[in-house]
């Protein structure tokens, strides 16, 4: 198929490098994917923050001060998205490296696929912000306690979205395939 | 300019494109979020017309947090086709 | 032009095309957020249909909000499509 | 035609059929929330028919708005398919 | 009609495959939604059999209304196969 | 036939394998959203035995609805597979 | 055969067994579906075990409605794998 | 073997591995569906201790429904890595 | 071994990684399940601790059941990687 | 190492890497589910302060066992970056 043959030359006449700084744009956009996560979840919680100040105007404040305390912590994900959007953009690693430029283009895509784990953080915990304002708006007196429990089941929903993270971070400072 | 060179940005600034347009899956969240958040607020107000005001401060405060990843996603858009950083790395 | 140029240009638009499509799948979101708000939007005005004009309001409202990110999506799209800053960079 | 234009104009065009379809994979969003719509607006018309006009109206308008970012990926993909910008920049 | 029209050709009618099965999976939207709808009609009609025929009349309208993503992915898909806009323009 | 009218010819069917593949995925939303009513229709049943008739043919009834975009996934598929418009196109 | 011929049979049964494996991702539907039913079903028995019997009837011919695009992408995968039409097409 | 045979065959074998993979992705649906069963199986229990017999077999019994989704994709992936067909179809 | 054998079996190697990979993403399914199954579980033995034995039980057994496609997705990989049925088929 | 088994090699690494990035993609199920079993987990201490105990006991027991997918693809993933198979098999 001398088409395809055309482009794969014509890609191969390319400087090395190019597909390596290519691939870090395609790993840029796809990690910006994983803002589903947080959003959905804290559109849940606003929903619920919402509902919560018609059930109980008296505690309006609290509810949404639980609102954005608990969607900031389903922010994690997000900005930590963001960060390796960022450093494949302007700070990265991969670009200055000479040897095997299509394992570093691969790592650098495989980077912001790995971020995309964060969207179930994102969720997980904006939802649990959500159930917490709810609980909360019922039952004001408890809210310590609530929020404790809040932040417990949000710290175990972090867990995979750091696996993530460490092997994003892997692939781009301390690359283990490129030794090989 | 030579024609590795000219091989090698075309290659960047296809996938800066290709990375654009994924970049703005990510507003299927805030999409998502938000209209429920708008949705609640519609029953809400129904329910107690007299909060109204609370209300809606609380479902927009809300959707604002909401909306930071879908300005994450675009900015990180508009700096891949209007201020690419990455099509100047390769001298 | 020469040939290397016309495949790097053609390489860049082929690749926008992809980007702008990619681009309208983040438009799942508002379709989702903006009909569960039009589901519960009906029902508030099933239970209060006194206060419908308070619910709709908030409706539309939220789902103003809800639809940013799928504003943002199509104008990116529509720059890949009609005003490309890409192509221009290969020179 | 040389050949070379010949190439890079079917890699854009074959690009514009891919992105044609990828854009109506935004069609899911208007579906699973127009969807959730008519059940709540079902369920809330058998529970006060008599305020059948009001909820459908709801239900419609809402739906109207959760369809849009349906429209914005069907416009791209027939501008891909039937009024390509991108093949005419390939000179 | 020479080698390079028939690579070129080739391509643009492959990716209008992919494209044409790429478009069915908006159908996911419509599908999901309709059975929703399907799920709290059901429900209503159980809890109030004497409304039954105003419950299905909203569930199917609401539902004819959700489907319309999933016929403009039919339509693009249909185009792609039997009207393929995009291989003529190869010339 | 030549070698350029035979790879272009595979690459077109490799791509409908594809397709065809693709398409299916579309079948997501008809599953989900009829195992919803499946669920909502066991849950009235249990409520209102004494309404089994009108629960069931309303679930039914919405449920073949929801299998529309199922069928248009399948029948595209089926046109690839079988009766592929697209390879005839090259000549 | 000729290596040409070789190359593009090769082409299109590596394509099938990608597009096989497409396929079998459309039994997440039924998957999540027929889970949901199985929840409400349950839910159902321990609220009026003495409707178990109409409430496990129509669980499972909701099940099985939502069962048939989980089949249709089966059939699909093995007709890529074990009846393929595309590879014939290449003479 | 010449050269063009064994780069076919690895070709097909290269892409059964990936569509193996593929297919596990459909057991998505299965897992999420079934732990909705468990989750209402658990709250059912909870709430009738004493009909624990019959819900426990009804979420097992949808379960089981549940499960064939995933039981087709992982037979298609046995057969792509342990009995491909496809490989001997390239004489 | 000969280069192209060499560059053969890579192929095949590099897809199974890929495969591998894919294979792990069908654990998003029994995640879901499982999480909903602990949510529900733990509300139920609020609710009635004085169950606390049958309903962690009836959650662990479902969450058994919702487990099964995660193994499979498991197992593949493990076979890509550890036990490739694919690469010793080139010969 | 002569120059095809280099190359052979660097594909295989290559594709590990991506292979290692698409199984944390499984992790996102863990997220969504563990979220849940928190949020449910908050609900039941705020109706049930006095069996908090029992209620995070479950809750952690719950979300111990959503883990394990994640887990899984965590291994994959460091098999795949740490202590590779695939690339010993090319000799
Ligand atoms: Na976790
Ligand atoms: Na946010
Ligand atoms: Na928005
Ligand atoms: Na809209
Ligand atoms: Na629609
Ligand atoms: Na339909
Ligand atoms: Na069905
Ligand atoms: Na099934
Ligand atoms: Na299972
Ligand atoms: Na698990």
């Amino acid at each position: 198929m001398e088409l395809l043959d055309f482009l794969k030359d014509y890609l191969q006449m390319a400087d090395p490098r190019a597909l390596v700084i290519g691939a870090s744009a395609v790993g840029a956009g796809i990690a910006m994917i994983t803002g589903i996560g947080p959003a959905i979840g804290q559109g849940y919680a606003a929903g619920k923050g919402t509902e919560s100040v018609g059930i109980n105007p008296k505690t309006g404040d609290s509810s949404r001060f639980v609102m954005i305390l608990g969607g900031a912590v389903a922010e994690t994900s997000g900005i930590l998205s963001l960060v390796i959007a960022l450093i494949l953009l302007f700070a990265n690693p991969l670009v200055g490296l000479r040897g095997m430029y299509n394992v570093m283009a691969a790592s650098a895509v495989a980077a912001g696929i790995a971020m995309l784990t964060g969207i179930g953080a994102g969720i997980g915990q904006g939802y649990a912000a959500g159930q917490a304002v709810e609980t909360i708006a019922r039952r004001p007196k408890l809210q310590g306690q609530i929020l404790r429990v809040m932040f417990l089941g949000q710290a175990i929903a972090q867990t995979t979205g750091i696996f993530a993270l460490m092997v994003a971070l892997i692939l781009l400072f301390a690359n283990p395939l490129l030794r090989l | 300019m030579n024609d590795s060179l000219i091989a090698g940005k075309a290659l960047i600034l296809a996938a800066s494109a290709i990375g654009a347009g994924l970049a703005m899956i990510g507003g299927i969240g805030p999409g998502i979020g938000q209209g429920f958040a708008a949705g609640k607020g519609a029953e809400a107000v129904g329910r107690q017309p007299e909060a109204q005001g609370d209300i809606i401060r609380t479902m927009l405060l809300g959707a604002a947090v909401a909306e930071t990843t879908g300005i994450y996603a675009l900015i990180i858009a508009l700096i891949l086709l209007f201020a690419n950083p990455l099509v100047g790395l390769l001298k």
